[in-house]
């Protein structure tokens, strides 16, 4: 039994690595979840925000790791919404466009927010650095039109936005290291407040800011994700992530420890 | 011509792209992208030929009817219909477009997604305390894992109720990758450079030239 | 007497200036102000630096003028904020004079202007001098390197400690042969600029050597067209040099495909189908190490992988038979071969290391005596 | 045509997941297509982000004579004409002349750059930790880390010691080499498990949201 165990086909893993990952995404599992700071203080900050204020989000993922990031986006963006935050969308990356304007869309419908009213994607501009510098002076003079090129005098939540100072908060949702360039270039030489939500791989990197307060907040993976719904009360892919994620792991630790387990035994066996 | 001319090649190349590391000079500076520039238009002359050897080994393949020879088809297939749009109409053309998204990337993303059972699979066959090293291996992953996930947290604070390590998992997680994990990979990087450094200063002083048709290694 | 008079005026003058300097939001001129051409650049910039003014004197922030020559006095850049002390002008022609002001700009908009600099140009300079001590300890290792080889050359006996994974190569080889399978050579996705490449390359060269003899067959599937061509010269030598040039077939060395995934994929229908008794990865790897040597595994093949890809070694630790270890793959070559060339050379290596060491008990002792040259030493210039 | 698209996608998709059982025609459809389409890309790709911008615009340009910089542009294309010397057995050293380039330029470019950005960078983030010891800055436990960092690295880089023999003194630190370089091996397995996952969640969200929903969307 133990040598049946030990030398188990490998196709009986893959089998419980997919019951792993469907069975919660359709029976909605939910395992606990306490809230984190970093999580709480993005939240607060935005809670706090009177409605008619502005954010911005910085779509920087790409097609290849959208996983994470994207509840993020649909979580923060329900939450403005509902408060009646306008939100402003633009992205770094050129592949994340499609991406990003798929996401507003869909989160707008669903909660009636008005293309050009209550938000606006304004897509990609070449040279990030460049891109963030200049919007510190002038938005218009680096998207003179969104995304479906409808010119930003003729967007009216845009009337009244000229450059970062009638931005309340930049939200940085990224798989890479463009929070280094929003922090240097927005945050330090025009005072835009930063918060960040980044996949799971590159949130160590992220302590330091959060450390010295040049993040307001930080979104970590899909347990950021799931924290945030759990704090607007919407459960969605976050949640749903977290717990496959959660089952993946203990499956593959409690493969390991039975391994062992049956290890020792066979071992014990042959040496009696 | 054979010999001589490639030694003095490759040192001349060698040298000119280390003496324009140390010269910021825009002269220094305008040889080193010319050069840089160089190395990618020589690029798709070796595509070309490379290409060539493909479509010769499938050929050949349906020549002899090797087993599964039918599928080389559908190799020839892959390549005329992508270069057959790509190359006259541009990578801009809505079907070359169609045509990635809806073929190309999905397939990445699905191999790539193959790593989530691999990772699995491997995990329970390698992980065995068979020795020392192999349960420092092992308990550092188990331990890593579980500071992961809040539910890790939580089934080793139940786990570990009785020890004093118990409700420490995700800061131990958080110590070993910044403490012991980054001094092994400090060691790491440290010797692959001095090997790295070691052969290319062998290849530009012309010692080593097996890359040259293995003659005199 | 007199002179007490006179300091008294003058402080009273000056008290009274810099209160209706105060009064009016008048500024005071930066001071002390610098043009010089940027040092350790390509030429393209200028650095212009001031001394800050007093805190309180009501200063919102400096704007630097510029004259190109004789021409007229322009502002260029943004309005730098209260608290700068230094502006890069990159906006400069090579072969161009020019003269700065620094102007405060008060609350008020009230502006003063400094005196102005004398003419500067912006010159590149051929040496970096922040990179002297890379290029003194490129050249000392370099030297050492060249010296170990020779003095191997000249016949000392060098020795090299035990690579378990390479002892493993006659193995592997032996295995195949006695099954009747093919070896699997995999040498990643790096191109032919790349060192690890390189080394992966050289390998495979011993390793050819030894197929030669037994007539197995060592298939080599590239993902880099330059790769690809250096590799079927490489291979064919070896059997030339074993003298069964009969035995080479260019057809198992081919071209697959540039893609990463797609790649991946391919060799893992080759893994899957043709059952080979030996794999061999060797080189550069990303993402695709561990859906390559699962399956390898999967089909029991023996695998000996080296790579200099630290984040893809715990995954070849895991699934594969050996794992050269970084460094040991450019060890391998000195093992397998035993030229006096290579075995120089890793002694060269070992020398590199003790010099490391050498730095590090250093700068530990000098830091911890609060001084810091050597980090500032090794400290990254751009 | 969106609709089409999901299903073509789905199905290649289970073609390759069909790999995890074995091998299979579906799978083996799949494999070649994927490597034909990549190839077939690639050649695009290397024409019209290539050779046409980096080599045909410049000498274009030279040619009408906007820019005779561009006749420059002749070198690379003379030394990427010489792979095809290959396909003549007299003249198939030439092929030589190109690697011998592309390798010196590698090795070059790599020599002063590795000094730099690994054995500078990494010696000087090891030592500077004591710099704040003097400063008195760090607490008791942080001067633990520091001096173990040091530990680590100076017992891993004495496992890549091959010249000397492994006893002695020797053998016991490079044991505590292998020892730190299987925590970290152990840590970064164990770390990468989350985003591995993350990607398979990607597609089966895309085969259960994305196809399965446009199949329920037809009726």
């Amino acid at each position: 039994m133990f040598e049946k165990l030990l030398n188990m086909n490998r196709q009986i893993v893959f089998i419980l690595v997919v019951l792993a990952v469907i069975i919660p995404m359709l029976l909605n599992i939910r395992l606990p979840l306490a809230v984190s700071e970093p999580t709480q203080k993005l939240y607060d900050y935005i809670d706090e925000l009177p409605s008619e204020s502005t954010i911005m989000i910085a779509f920087d993922y790409g097609p290849s790791s959208f996983a994470e990031p994207e509840p993020m986006a649909e979580a923060v963006m329900k939450h403005c919404f509902d408060k009646g935050i306008k939100v402003v969308g633009l992205t770094l990356d050129p592949e994340a466009v499609t991406l990003a304007d798929n996401v507003m869309q869909k989160i707008a419908e669903e909660k009636g927010a008005i293309n050009g009213i209550d938000y606006v994607l304004l897509g990609y501009r070449e040279g990030p650095i460049q891109v963030i510098l200049g919007m510190g002076v002038e938005i218009a003079s680096v998207f003179e039109s969104d995304y479906t090129g409808t010119p930003l005098s003729d967007i009216p939540m845009m009337a009244d936005i000229t450059n970062y100072d009638q931005i309340d908060l930049l939200l940085d949702l990224a798989a890479g290291t463009s929070i280094d360039a929003w922090i240097t270039f927005a945050n330090t030489k025009y005072g835009l407040k930063i918060g960040a939500g980044v996949t799971g791989v590159i949130v160590s990197e992220m302590y330091p800011y959060l450390q010295t307060g040049q993040l307001v907040g930080l979104l970590s993976g899909f347990l950021g994700a799931a924290e945030y719904e759990k704090l607007i009360d919407t459960p969605g892919k976050g949640i749903a992530g977290i717990n496959t994620v959660s089952f993946v792991h203990l499956l593959v630790v409690g493969l390991v420890v039975l391994g062992n387990i049956a290890f020792f035994i066979q071992q014990r066996k042959e040496q009696g | 011509m054979k010999r001589q001319v490639p030694l003095i090649l490759c040192f001349l190349f060698g040298v000119v792209m280390i003496l324009t590391e140390f010269s910021p000079h825009a002269a220094s500076q305008s040889v080193y992208n010319e050069i840089v520039n160089w190395t990618l238009i020589v690029w798709p002359f070796a595509t070309v030929l490379a290409v060539a050897t493909l479509v010769q080994t499938h050929w050949a393949r349906i020549q002899r009817r090797s087993e599964h020879w039918q599928y080389s088809y559908v190799v020839f297939a892959g390549i005329i219909v992508m270069a057959a749009i790509g190359v006259p109409f541009g990578m801009k053309h809505p079907a070359f477009e169609w045509l990635f998204n809806n073929v190309q990337v999905p397939m990445g993303a699905t191999m790539f997604s193959l790593l989530a059972f691999f990772i699995a699979s491997a995990a329970f066959r390698a992980f065995r305390a068979r020795n020392t090293e192999a349960t420092l291996l092992l308990v550092t992953a188990l331990i890593v894992m579980m500071g992961n996930v809040p539910v890790g947290d939580l089934v080793w604070n139940e786990v570990m109720a009785w020890s004093p390590w118990s409700d420490k998992v995700s800061e131990a997680r958080q110590w070993i990758l910044d403490n012991p994990n980054l001094s092994a990979r400090r060691g790491i990087i440290l010797g692959i450079s001095l090997g790295g450094i070691s052969q290319s200063i062998r290849i530009i002083l012309g010692i080593e030239r097996s890359y040259l048709s293995g003659g005199d290694a | 007497m007199i002179k007490t008079t006179q300091w008294v005026a003058i402080c009273l003058v000056l008290c009274l200036s810099v209160g209706t300097a105060f009064s009016q939001g008048e500024p005071v001129a930066p001071s002390n102000v610098t043009a010089v051409d940027t040092p350790n650049d390509d030429g393209s910039s200028i650095t212009i630096k001031w001394d800050a003014a007093a805190e309180d004197t009501g200063i919102s922030g400096y704007q630097i003028l510029r004259r190109i020559a004789d021409g007229e006095l322009e502002p260029i850049g943004d309005l730098l904020p209260a608290g700068t002390t230094a502006y890069v002008d990159s906006a400069i022609e090579g072969g161009t004079a020019y003269t700065y002001v620094v102007r405060a700009v008060s609350e008020t908009d009230a502006t003063v202007d400094s005196e102005q600099t004398p003419a500067v140009e912006g010159t590149g300079e051929w040496f970096h001098t922040g990179k002297t001590a890379i290029f003194i300890v490129m050249l000392l290792f370099s030297a050492a390197i060249v010296w170990n080889i020779y003095d191997a050359r000249s016949g000392k006996d060098i020795f090299v400690r035990r690579i378990p994974g390479l002892e493993a190569v006659d193995e592997a080889i032996g295995r195949a042969t006695e099954m009747g399978r093919s070896i699997l050579y995999v040498l990643g996705l790096g191109g032919v600029s790349g060192a690890a490449t390189i080394a992966g390359m050289t390998i495979l060269g011993q390793v050819a050597r030894r197929t030669a003899d037994y007539e197995t067959a060592l298939r080599v599937p590239c993902n880099d067209p330059i790769v690809l061509n250096v590799v079927r010269e490489m291979v064919k030598t070896a059997y030339l040099d074993e003298g069964r040039p009969d035995a080479y077939n260019e057809d198992n060395i081919f071209f697959l495909t540039e893609s990463q995934f797609a790649y991946a994929a391919g060799v893992d229908g080759m893994i899957i189908r043709e059952k080979p008794a030996a794999i061999f990865l060797q080189g550069t790897f990303y993402a695709e190490s561990l859906i390559l040597a699962e399956t390898g595994n999967s089909v029991g093949a023996i695998q000996i992988a080296g790579t200099t890809s630290e984040s893809q070694l715990p995954f070849f630790i895991a699934a594969c038979d050996y794992t050269l270890i970084g460094e040991e793959l450019f060890a391998a070559t000195a093992y397998l071969s035993k030229d006096p060339m290579f075995l120089g050379s890793i002694r060269g290596q070992d020398w590199g290391k003790l010099l490391i060491f050498a730095a590090l008990i250093l700068g530990v002792l000098l830091e911890l005596s609060g001084i810091n040259w050597i980090t500032t030493l090794l400290q990254r210039v751009s | 045509m969106e609709v089409f698209g999901i299903w073509i996608a789905a199905f290649l998709t289970l073609c390759i997941y069909s790999f995890l059982y074995r091998d299979n025609p579906f799978y083996r459809f799949a494999e070649h297509l994927f490597v034909g389409m990549t190839v077939g890309y690639g050649i695009a790709r290397s024409i019209h982000q290539g050779f046409i911008p980096l080599a045909w615009t410049p000498l274009w340009a030279a040619i009408i004579g906007e820019s005779p910089a561009g006749y420059f542009k002749l070198i690379p294309i003379c030394i990427g004409l010489l792979f095809f010397a290959r396909l003549s057995s007299r003249h198939s050293w030439l092929v030589s002349y190109p690697i011998a380039i592309l390798i010196g330029f590698g090795s070059g470019a790599m020599i002063p750059n590795a000094f730099q950005a690994y054995i500078f960078e990494q010696t000087r983030g090891t030592i500077e930790p004591f710099g704040s010891i003097h400063a008195g800055t760090l607490s008791g436990w942080e001067i633990f880390e520091a001096v173990l960092m040091i530990v680590g690295v100076v017992c891993t880089l004495t496992y890549f010691f091959f010249s000397a023999e492994h006893r002695g003194p020797v053998k016991w630190i490079s044991k505590v080499g292998i020892a730190f370089l299987m925590i970290g091996f152990g840590s970064a397995f164990g770390n990468t498990v989350m985003g591995r996952v993350a990607l398979l969640i990607q597609r089966v969200d895309f085969l259960i949201n994305d196809w399965i929903g446009s199949i329920s969307a037809l009726f």
